[in-house]
C-alpha cells in the first residue's frame, strides 16, 4: 500500500494478483469439463493440499527475501525427519498428539539452527550447507525409523482430514499462519529488518540492524514452518514416508516465485503464495482432467508459469 | 585410498562421469556470469541426451538442427529475460518443466542410443594421461581463455559486474545477454552428448540432479550468485570435487543408513576446507 | 560339489533409492541375507551401497567405484534400463559378475531378473474383468514418468482394457509410486471424474486413492492393491465391515536375496542364463491374513529367497 | 580566446526531460565548443546529472534536441555514481569502454593505456593495472573512472563531462585533477565540470552554467562571478561561513567512548583526517560495529552511522524515501514490535523539510532522488534516532553549498545538546569545522589536534610528515 499511489489500477500492479488470476483460470476450465458440476469438491481438495505447499512456501519466502543465494534446499528432508520422529514418539496413541507436534517443531528448531549454524559459523553458502545437511537429515530419518510407516493416532488424524466452517483444518492452518506472516512482514519491526537485510545486507548492518539475529531467525522459521507442514501432511496421509517431503522442493520455490515475490517488500505477497498454491495443485488437476500425459502436462505447467510471470512484470512497469 | 584408483584406468572411471558435469556447471556459470540463476540446466541436459540418443543417432542432420535450436532457444531466453525485465530465476523454473515436457515427449521410457561417435570420443584413450583427465584440463583451458582471457568474455563479465556501465560504454546488453545464454545452451549441449557417450542412452530425468550439482559446482569452485565473479577453472575443479568426495564414500564402509547422510557431511566438509584454504589464501 | 569355492568372494550390491518402505525392505532383506552368509564363510563380503540421489548418472559413478574397489560382483537394482549400459560394459570388461533385478539393465553382458511387470498390469485388469463383468469406468494411478517400471505397467494395464472392452480408463494421474503424491492427484481429477467402479494402481498408492475417495465423499471403488502393510491393513478392516473384496499384486523386495543368491552361483561356476524371471508376490482375499501377520507394522508384505530357491529359479530358465 | 568561431562539439536547444510530473530539465540551451571548460552548477536536484546524462545518450530528451556537429566521437562521461564494473580489473575496465582491444595479447595495450592515462592525471597514483576494482578504496576507483575518461581509446577525448569528480577525493588528489583539467583544456579538449566544491568551480571554470529546477537561470564566463554571486544563483542563502567562530561553545561532557586510538566526549564533533585511504574509513567502520551488534538491537542505539559510499553502504534500493529514512527509528517508536506507521511518516515529514529532501512524495523510491538528496536521506535516517554517537563516513559527498551549510548548523545543534559526532571528511574545510582532529597517515593516527590548532597547514603536515622523512 505504502508504495504505490491511491490509483484503483494500481492493483493490477500488484504482481501477487496473477498468481490469483491464473489459479481462477485453472479452476474455471477444469469446471469447464463437468459443466460445473463438483466446483465445491475441487475447490476443497485445493485448499487441503495448497495449504501444505503454502505452509511451506511462506517459510521459503522468508529465505528467499534474504536476497540472492538464498534458500533452503533441505525443507523436503526436515519435513520427512520432523514427521518420522514424530509419528514414532506418538506410536499411535491418541493421548500424544500434542507431544507428537512438539517433537515435530523442536525437530524443524534443531535442524534451523543447524543450518544457520553451517551457514554463519562455516560460511558456507546457503545453497550448498542447505543441501548437504539435507542429506544427513535424510540419513536421520532413515536410521530412526527404517522407513516404516506409523500411523497417526486417530484423533490427529481425523483433525488434519477433518474440517472447519467448510473449509478444511489444513487450510485454517495455512491461513492463520498467513495472517502472521503477513502482519510481520507489512506491520512489525522485524519484517522491515529482514526486507532490508535482503536489500544491502551491508547497509542494513550499518543503519543498526542486527542482521544475523535476522537471518538466523529466517532460517529458523522456514524449518519450523517446513516440520508443521510434515507433521500435518503425515497425520493427513496416514504415516510419515521417507519420500513424503520430496515434491515440496521445487513447489516452495516455484510458489515463491509464482506468487510474485521480489524482495522489495511492500507490495505483500502472502496472498500471492497462497494464490499460487492453490494453482499449482489446480492446473496439475486440470491438465490431469483433460487427459493430458505427463509430456504435455510439463509443458503446459512451464508455459503457463512463464505467462503469469510476463504478465505480472507487464504490468508492474509503468511508463 | 583404493590402489587401483591411481592407475590409468582408476582415473579415468573416477572420473569421466565428472565431464559432463564439468560441461553443466560450465553452462550454469555463463548464466551466473551475467547475474541470473539457471534452474532449468538439469532438464535441459537431460532434453539434450534424449535427442542425441534418438534424433542424432538415427537422423543425424536433424539431430544437429534440433540441438542448434535449443542452443537458440537458450538464447533467446536470455534475450527475453532481458528485454522484458523478467526474474531469471521464475523463466528458467517454468522452463525446466518445458524442457522435461519435450524429453517426456522424445523418450516416454528409457532408451536411444549413442551414435557411435561420441561414444568412441568419450571412451578414448589418449597416451598418457585417460581421458577423462584430458577432457577436464582442456575444458578448463578452452572455457578459462573464453571467459577470463579473451576481450567478450572480460565484456561479459562486466555485465554482471555492472550491468549500466556496460550498457554506457556503448553495448548492446541485450545481445550480450543473449550471447551469455546461448553459450550456456552450448555447453548444456556438449554436457548431454558427453553424458549420453559415456551411458549410451538416455532417459527423460537423466541430468535433473545436474541443476543444483551445477549450482554447487560454480559456487564451490569460488563463483558468487552476484557480481559477474566466477572461474571456468574453478567451476571445473568444482565439478570433479563433487564427484570425487561421492566416490570418496564408497571406498568407506558405512552403514546404508548413514550412506546418504556422510555424502552430506563430506561436501561439508570439503566446503569448509576450500574456505580455511582462501581465508589463509586472503591472509598471506 | 563340482562347483568353485566363493569363499574368497566379494558381493556389492548398487541400490539408487532407499526413499520409500519397499527400498527399505529390500536394503535390511539383503542385509541379514549377506551377514549370514558372510558368517557362513559363503562369501568373504557382501556389501550394499546407495546413492544419494534417484540418478542413473550417480548410480554409474558407483558402479564404477566398486570396480576399482575390486568387487567379483555386483548385484545391481538399476535407476535406468539402459542409461547404465555403459558402466556396467565396464564392469563386465573388468571381469566382474553383474546381476540386475527388479530396476534391470539391457546390456547384454549383464544378467537380469525379471519381473513381468507388463502381466502385471495386464492381471489386474483380467482380475477386475472377472470381478465386475459389467465393466464401467477406471481410474488409473501411475508411477514415475519417464521411469521403465512406470511405463511397463501402464503398457499392461491398457492392452488388459483394450482386450476387455467393457472398461474405459477415464482417468490418468501419475502418483510417483508415494502415498501423498498419488492421495493429492486422484483428489485433483475426481471433481472432473463420472463414477468410478475400479482403480488399477502400480503398487503402493492404493491406500492414498482409497482416502482421496473417502474425502471426496464417493464409493469407495474396487481399488487394486500393492503389498504395503497399511494397504493390506484397511483392506482387512474393510472386508470386515463390508465384505470388501480385491487384489493384492507387488514384487517381493526380497527378490534382492535372490540375486545375491544368483550371483553367487554365477561366482561358484554354475551355468546361468542370462534371463530369469520371478513371479511375482499376489495376496488374495483368502491369503490377506497370512500375509497380515507376517508382514511388520508400517512395512511390505516380502518373501526372502534362499540359495535353494536361486538354484530353483535357475533351473526353471534352462 | 576565438572559441566561438569553431565548430561546436554539442549543442542541446531546448532540451527537457520529465519523469513522469518531475520536470528535472525543463527547456535547457547549451553549446560546448572545444578549449571550453564549463562549469556546471546548482543545488542538489537541480537536473545536472540528467543534463549529463542527455548529452551521452544515456536517457533519451522528452523534448528538444541534442547535436553533435563532428559525430559523437570522443565525447565522454565519467559518472556520479561510480560506474566500474567492480568484478574486473583496472585495465579490464578499460576493455569495456575501449571495443578497439581485441585479439591475443589485448591486455598488454590496455595496461600500457590506462597506465599512460592514470600517469597523465594523477601522477605517482600508485594504482596497479591489475588490481581487481573491488579492492580499490573508493578515492582510487573515482581516479580510475576519471583516467578512462581521459584515455585516448582508440582515438581522442574531446569533450569530457565529470559529474562530481573530486567528491571522494582529498584536495592533494583533485589539486592533481584540476591541474590536468586545465590543461587538457588548453590543448583543445573541452570539459564539462560538475562540482558543489565552488572553490574547485572557479579554479578550472572558464565559463560557469548555473542550473537551477530544471533551468539555466545563468551562465557568463567565470570572471563575471563572485562566489557569493553564484550561491545566490543557486538559489540558496547561504549561511554565515564564520558562524562557528561567533558561537558560543558549551563546555565538553565526560569521555564516552575511546577506542581505535581515538577519544570522545559527550557533545564533541571529531574529525578524522589524512589523505584518503589511510585507513580513516576502515577504523570507523570497525568503531561502528563494535558499537553495536549483529545479534541484537535495542530501542535506542548506542550508534548510528552515515555511509558516503551510498550504493555499497547505505541506500536500500529497493525502498521507498520513507522507508529508507525510518528504518533507524523503528524500534525506538514500534509497540510490541508492530512499526507505528503515524509516527514514521511523521517523523520522515520532518526531516524532510529539516534537510531539504527534494520530493512531493516520500513514498517515490529513493534512486529516483538525485545523489545529493539520497544522500540527505542518510543523514535525516541518523539525526532522527536518539543515538548519542553519530558516526559520519565522508557524508557531504555530493551535497550543495547551501544544504551543507544547514547540515553544519544542525550538527553542531545536536552537539549542542550532548551528541557526540565522529566525521570523517575528505574536505578539510569541513574538518576546521570540529572541536578536535585526529589525522590519519598509514593506517594509523599521527596527530591528534584541538582547538585553534586545527588549522590546514597543520592537518596537511601531519598527513605527509613521514613521507616527506622518508
Ligand atoms: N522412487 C522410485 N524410483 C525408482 N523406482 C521406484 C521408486 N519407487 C518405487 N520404485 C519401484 O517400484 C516398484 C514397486 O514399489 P512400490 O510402489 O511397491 O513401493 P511402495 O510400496 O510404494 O513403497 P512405499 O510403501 O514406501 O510407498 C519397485 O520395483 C521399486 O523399485
Ligand atoms: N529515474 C528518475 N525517476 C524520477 N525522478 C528522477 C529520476 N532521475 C532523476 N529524477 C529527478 O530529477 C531531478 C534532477 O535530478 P538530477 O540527478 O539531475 O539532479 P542533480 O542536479 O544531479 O543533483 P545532485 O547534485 O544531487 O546530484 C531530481 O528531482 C530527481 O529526483
Ligand atoms: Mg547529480
Ligand atoms: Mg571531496
Amino acid at each position: 500500500m505504502s508504495t504505490l499511489t491511491a490509483n484503483p489500477l494500481a492493483a493490477l500492479a500488484r504482481p501477487w494478483l496473477w498468481a490469483w488470476v491464473a489459479a481462477a483460470l485453472a479452476f474455471a476450465a477444469t469446471l469447464g469439463l463437468t459443466s460445473g458440476r463438483g466446483a465445491g469438491e475441487l475447490a476443497y481438495a485445493a485448499l487441503s493440499f495448497g495449504a501444505f505447499a503454502a505452509i511451506v512456501g511462506m517459510g521459503q519466502m522468508l529465505v528467499i527475501t534474504l536476497g540472492p543465494g538464498n534458500v533452503d534446499l533441505s525443507i523436503p528432508a526436515t519435513m520427512t525427519l520432523s514427521a518420522t520422529l514424530a509419528l514414532k514418539v506418538m506410536g499411535s496413541d491418541p493421548g500424544n498428539a500434542l507431544l507428537g507436534l512438539a517433537v515435530a517443531l523442536a525437530t524443524g528448531l534443531g535442524v534451523g539452527l543447524a543450518n544457520f549454524a553451517l551457514i554463519y559459523l562455516l560460511r558456507l553458502p546457503p545453497i550448498i550447507a542447505t543441501l548437504a545437511a539435507s542429506l544427513i537429515y535424510q540419513s536421520l530419518a532413515i536410521w530412526s525409523n527404517r522407513g516404516l510407516r506409523i500411523k497417526p493416532p486417530e484423533g490427529l488424524a481425523d483433525f488434519a482430514t477433518g474440517r472447519f466452517l467448510g473449509l478444511p483444518n489444513v487450510a485454517w492452518v495455512g491461513l492463520v499462519l498467513a495472517v502472521v506472516t503477513w502482519v510481520v512482514l507489512e506491520r512489525s519491526v522485524a519484517g522491515r529488518w529482514l526486507l532490508a537485510s535482503g536489500q544491502n545486507l551491508r547497509a542494513a548492518r550499518l543503519a543498526g540492524i542486527p542482521v544475523q539475529a535476522v537471518r538466523a531467525v529466517a532460517y529458523v522459521t522456514v524449518a519450523l514452518f517446513a516440520a508443521l507442514a510434515g507433521y500435518l501432511l503425515a497425520s493427513f496421509s496416514g504415516g510419515a514416508a521417507l519420500n513424503m517431503g520430496a515434491e515440496y522442493l521445487l513447489m516452495s520455490i516455484a510458489v515463491v516465485v509464482i506468487g510474485g515475490c521480489s524482495i522489495a517488500g511492500g507490495n505483500s505477497n502472502v496472498p500471492g503464495i497462497w494464490g499460487a498454491a492453490l494453482f499449482m495443485f489446480l492446473v496439475v488437476s486440470m491438465l490431469n482432467s483433460y487427459g493430458a500425459g505427463a509430456g504435455v502436462r510439463n509443458i503446459l505447467t512451464g508455459a503457463i508459469i512463464i505467462a503469469i510471470v510476463i504478465a505480472a512484470s507487464t504490468r508492474r512497469s509503468r511508463p | 585410498m583404493q590402489p587401483r584408483a591411481m592407475s590409468y584406468f582408476g582415473l579415468n572411471l573416477l572420473f569421466n562421469l565428472a565431464v559432463p558435469i564439468a560441461l553443466a556447471t560450465i553452462a550454469q556459470m555463463c548464466v551466473i556470469m551475467v547475474n541470473d540463476i539457471d534452474l532449468s540446466i538439469g532438464a535441459f541436459v537431460s532434453l539434450v541426451a534424449c535427442v542425441t540418443a534418438t534424433f542424432l543417432n538415427d537422423t543425424p542432420m536433424l539431430g544437429v538442427l534440433i540441438l542448434l535450436a535449443l542452443i537458440l532457444s537458450y538464447a533467446v531466453m536470455g534475450a527475453v529475460i532481458h528485454a522484458l525485465d523478467l526474474p531469471a530465476i521464475v523463466v528458467t523454473l517454468g522452463m525446466s518443466f518445458v524442457w522435461g515436457g519435450l524429453a517426456l515427449f522424445i523418450l516416454p521410457t528409457p532408451g536411444g542410443a549413442a551414435p557411435g561417435w561420441i561414444r568412441t570420443l568419450m571412451t578414448v584413450k589418449p597416451p598418457v594421461a585417460p581421458m577423462a583427465v584430458v577432457a577436464a584440463v582442456l575444458i578448463a583451458a578452452v572455457t578459462h581463455v573464453m571467459f577470463i582471457r579473451s576481450g567478450l568474455g572480460t565484456v561479459l563479465r562486466g555485465v554482471g559486474g555492472n550491468m549500466r556501465s556496460v550498457q554506457r560504454a556503448g553495448w548492446n546488453v541485450l545481445y550480450l545477454k543473449a550471447l551469455a545464454y546461448g553459450l550456456a545452451g552450448l555447453f548444456g549441449v556438449l554436457a548431454g552428448m558427453a553424458l549420453v557417450g559415456l551411458t549410451t542412452s538416455a532417459d527423460a530425468n537423466i541430468a535433473l540432479r545436474y541443476t543444483l550439482l551445477s549450482i554447487a559446482g560454480v559456487i564451490l569452485g569460488g563463483g558468487e550468485f552476484i557480481g559477474g565473479k566466477v572461474s571456468p577453472v574453478g567451476a571445473v575443479i568444482g565439478a570433479l570435487t563433487l564427484t570425487l568426495a561421492a566416490s570418496f564414500l564408497s571406498f568407506m564402509r558405512l552403514s546404508p543408513d548413514w550412506q546418504i547422510g556422510a555424502q552430506g557431511a563430506i561436501l561439508i566438509l570439503v566446503l569448509t576446507a576450500r574456505l580455511l584454504f582462501a581465508r589463509k589464501g586472503a591472509a598471506a | 560339489a563340482q562347483d568353485a569355492d566363493t569363499s574368497g568372494k566379494r558381493i556389492a550390491l548398487s541400490n539408487n533409492y532407499a526413499g520409500n518402505s519397499w527400498r527399505q525392505a529390500m536394503l535390511s532383506t539383503f542385509q541379514e541375507t549377506a551377514d549370514q552368509a558372510v558368517a557362513d564363510g559363503v562369501v568373504a563380503a557382501a556389501d550394499p551401497y546407495t546413492t544419494s540421489e534417484n540418478q542413473a548418472t550417480e548410480q554409474a559413478a558407483q558402479i564404477q567405484n566398486m570396480i576399482l574397489q575390486g568387487y567379483d560382483a555386483i548385484v545391481l537394482n538399476a535407476a535406468s534400463p539402459t542409461a547404465l549400459n555403459g558402466a556396467v560394459k565396464e564392469a563386465c570388461d573388468a571381469g566382474l559378475i553383474v546381476v540386475s533385478f527388479d530396476g534391470i539393465v539391457t546390456e547384454p553382458c549383464a544378467w537380469r531378473i525379471a519381473v513381468d511387470f507388463a502381466a502385471m498390469g495386464k492381471e489386474e485388469v483380467d482380475y477386475l474383468a472377472g470381478r465386475l463383468p459389467d465393466g464401467g469406468n477406471l481410474l488409473e494411478i501411475r508411477g514415475l514418468a519417464g521411469v521403465f517400471v512406470d511405463d511397463e505397467i501402464s503398457k499392461g494395464i491398457h492392452e488388459g482394457v483394450s482386450e476387455n472392452d467393457q472398461f474405459e480408463i477415464v482417468g490418468s494421474v501419475h502418483g510417483d509410486w508415494a502415498q501423498d503424491v498419488a492421495q493429492k492427484a486422484v483428489a485433483g481429477i475426481l471433481p472432473s471424474l463420472p463414477e468410478v467402479v475400479g482403480v488399477v494402481t502400480q503398487g503402493g498408492d492404493g491406500y492414498g486413492a482409497a482416502q482421496a475417495f473417502e474425502a471426496a465423499g464417493r464409493d469407495t471403488p474396487l481399488i487394486v492393491l500393492g503389498n504395503r502393510q497399511d494397504e493390506l491393513k484397511w483392506w482387512a478392516e474393510q472386508r470386515d465391515a463390508n465384505g470388501y473384496e480385491t487384489l493384492s499384486l507387488s514384487i517381493a523386495p526380497g527378490v534382492a536375496s535372490l540375486a545375491f543368491w544368483v550371483s553367487q552361483q554365477i561366482l561358484a561356476g554354475e551355468d546361468v542364463p542370462k534371463d530369469l524371471t520371478v513371479p511375482f508376490l499376489k495376496i488374495t482375499q483368502d491369503t490377506l491374513d497370512e500375509a497380515l501377520e507376517t508382514t511388520p507394522e508400517g512395512s511390505v508384505a516380502n518373501v526372502s529367497y534362499a540359495l535353494e530357491d536361486a538354484q530353483q529359479v535357475i533351473a526353471d530358465a534352462k | 580566446m576565438t572559441a566561438t568561431e569553431v565548430a561546436p562539439i554539442v549543442t542541446l536547444t531546448g532540451a527537457a526531460k520529465h519523469f513522469g510530473p518531475v520536470r528535472a530539465l525543463d527547456g535547457v540551451d547549451l553549446t560546448v565548443r572545444p578549449g571550453d571548460c564549463l562549469g556546471l552548477v546548482g543545488h542538489n536536484g537541480a537536473g545536472k546529472s540528467t543534463l549529463v546524462n542527455i548529452v551521452n545518450g544515456s536517457l533519451p530528451p522528452s523534448g528538444g534536441t541534442v547535436d553533435f556537429p563532428a559525430g559523437p566521437e570522443g565525447v565522454r562521461s565519467v559518472f556520479q555514481e561510480l560506474s566500474l564494473c567492480p568484478n574486473l580489473t583496472v585495465a579490464e575496465n578499460l576493455r569495456i569502454s575501449h571495443p578497439g582491444l581485441k585479439g591475443p595479447g589485448w591486455r598488454r595495450p590496455a595496461r600500457a593505456e590506462i597506465r599512460a592515462a592514470l600517469d597523465a592525471v594523477f601522477p605517482g597514483h600508485g594504482i596497479d593495472a591489475d588490481a581487481e576494482v573491488d579492492t580499490l578504496s573508493i578515492a582510487e576507483r573515482q581516479m580510475v573512472e576519471i583516467a578512462i575518461g581521459f584515455a585516448p581509446r582508440g582515438g581522442a577525448a574531446r569533450l569530457v563531462i565529470l559529474d562530481e569528480p573530486t567528491s571522494s577525493l582529498d584536495a592533494g588528489i583533485a589539486e592533481q585533477l584540476l591541474a590536468h583539467i586545465r590543461s587538457f583544456c588548453a590543448g583543445g579538449g573541452a570539459v564539462v565540470f560538475i562540482s558543489h566544491m565552488l572553490g574547485e568551480i572557479f579554479a578550472v571554470a572558464s565559463r560557469i552554467v548555473v542550473l537551477k529546477d530544471g533551468k539555466v537561470v545563468a551562465e557568463r564566463p567565470a570572471e563575471g562571478f563572485t562566489r557569493q554571486g553564484l550561491v545566490d544563483a543557486m538559489g540558496h542563502v547561504a549561511t554565515e561561513e564564520t558562524a562557528r567562530a561567533a558561537e558560543a561553545r558549551p563546555p565538553l561532557g565526560e569521555v564516552i567512548l575511546k577506542a581505535e586510538g581515538l577519544e570522545a566526549r559527550r557533545g564533541e564533533v571529531v574529525g578524522l583526517s589524512g589523505l584518503a585511504g589511510h585507513g580513516q574509513a576502515a577504523a570507523l567502520a570497525r568503531l561502528y560495529l563494535a558499537q553495536t551488534s549483529d545479534w541484537r538491537a535495542g530501542k535506542t542505539a548506542r550508534a548510528v552511522f552515515v555511509a558516503g559510499d551510498r550504493p555499497r553502504d547505505g541506500v536500500l534500493p529497493l525502498w521507498s524515501i520513507l522507508r529508507n529514512i525510518s528504518i533507524s527509528v523503528l524500534g525506538r517508536d514500534a509497540t510490541r514490535g508492530l512499526v507505528n506507521r503515524e509516527a514514521e511518516q511523521r517523523v520522515a515529514e520532518d526531516w524532510k523539510r529539516r534537510i531539504g529532501i527534494r520530493t512531493e512524495n516520500l513514498d517515490n523510491p529513493i534512486l529516483s532522488l538525485s545523489g545529493g538528496n539520497q544522500q540527505k536521506v542518510l543523514f535525516a535516517r541518523a539525526l532522527a534516532s536518539d543515538a548519542p554517537v553519530v558516526v559520519m563516513d565522508d557524508p557531504m559527498r555530493g551535497v550543495d553549498v547551501g544544504t551543507k551549510q544547514d547540515v553544519y548548523a544542525m550538527i553542531r545543534a545536536e552537539a549542542a545538546k550532548g551528541r557526540t559526532f565522529l566525521w570523517y571528511s575528505t574536505e578539510t574545510e569541513e574538518v576546521c569545522q570540529c572541536d578536535r582532529v585526529f589525522v590519519f597517515r598509514n593506517h594509523q593516527i599521527s596527530a591528534e589536534l584541538t582547538g585553534a590548532d586545527i588549522t590546514e597547514e597543520k592537518i596537511l603536515e601531519a598527513s605527509f610528515e613521514m613521507q616527506e622523512a622518508s
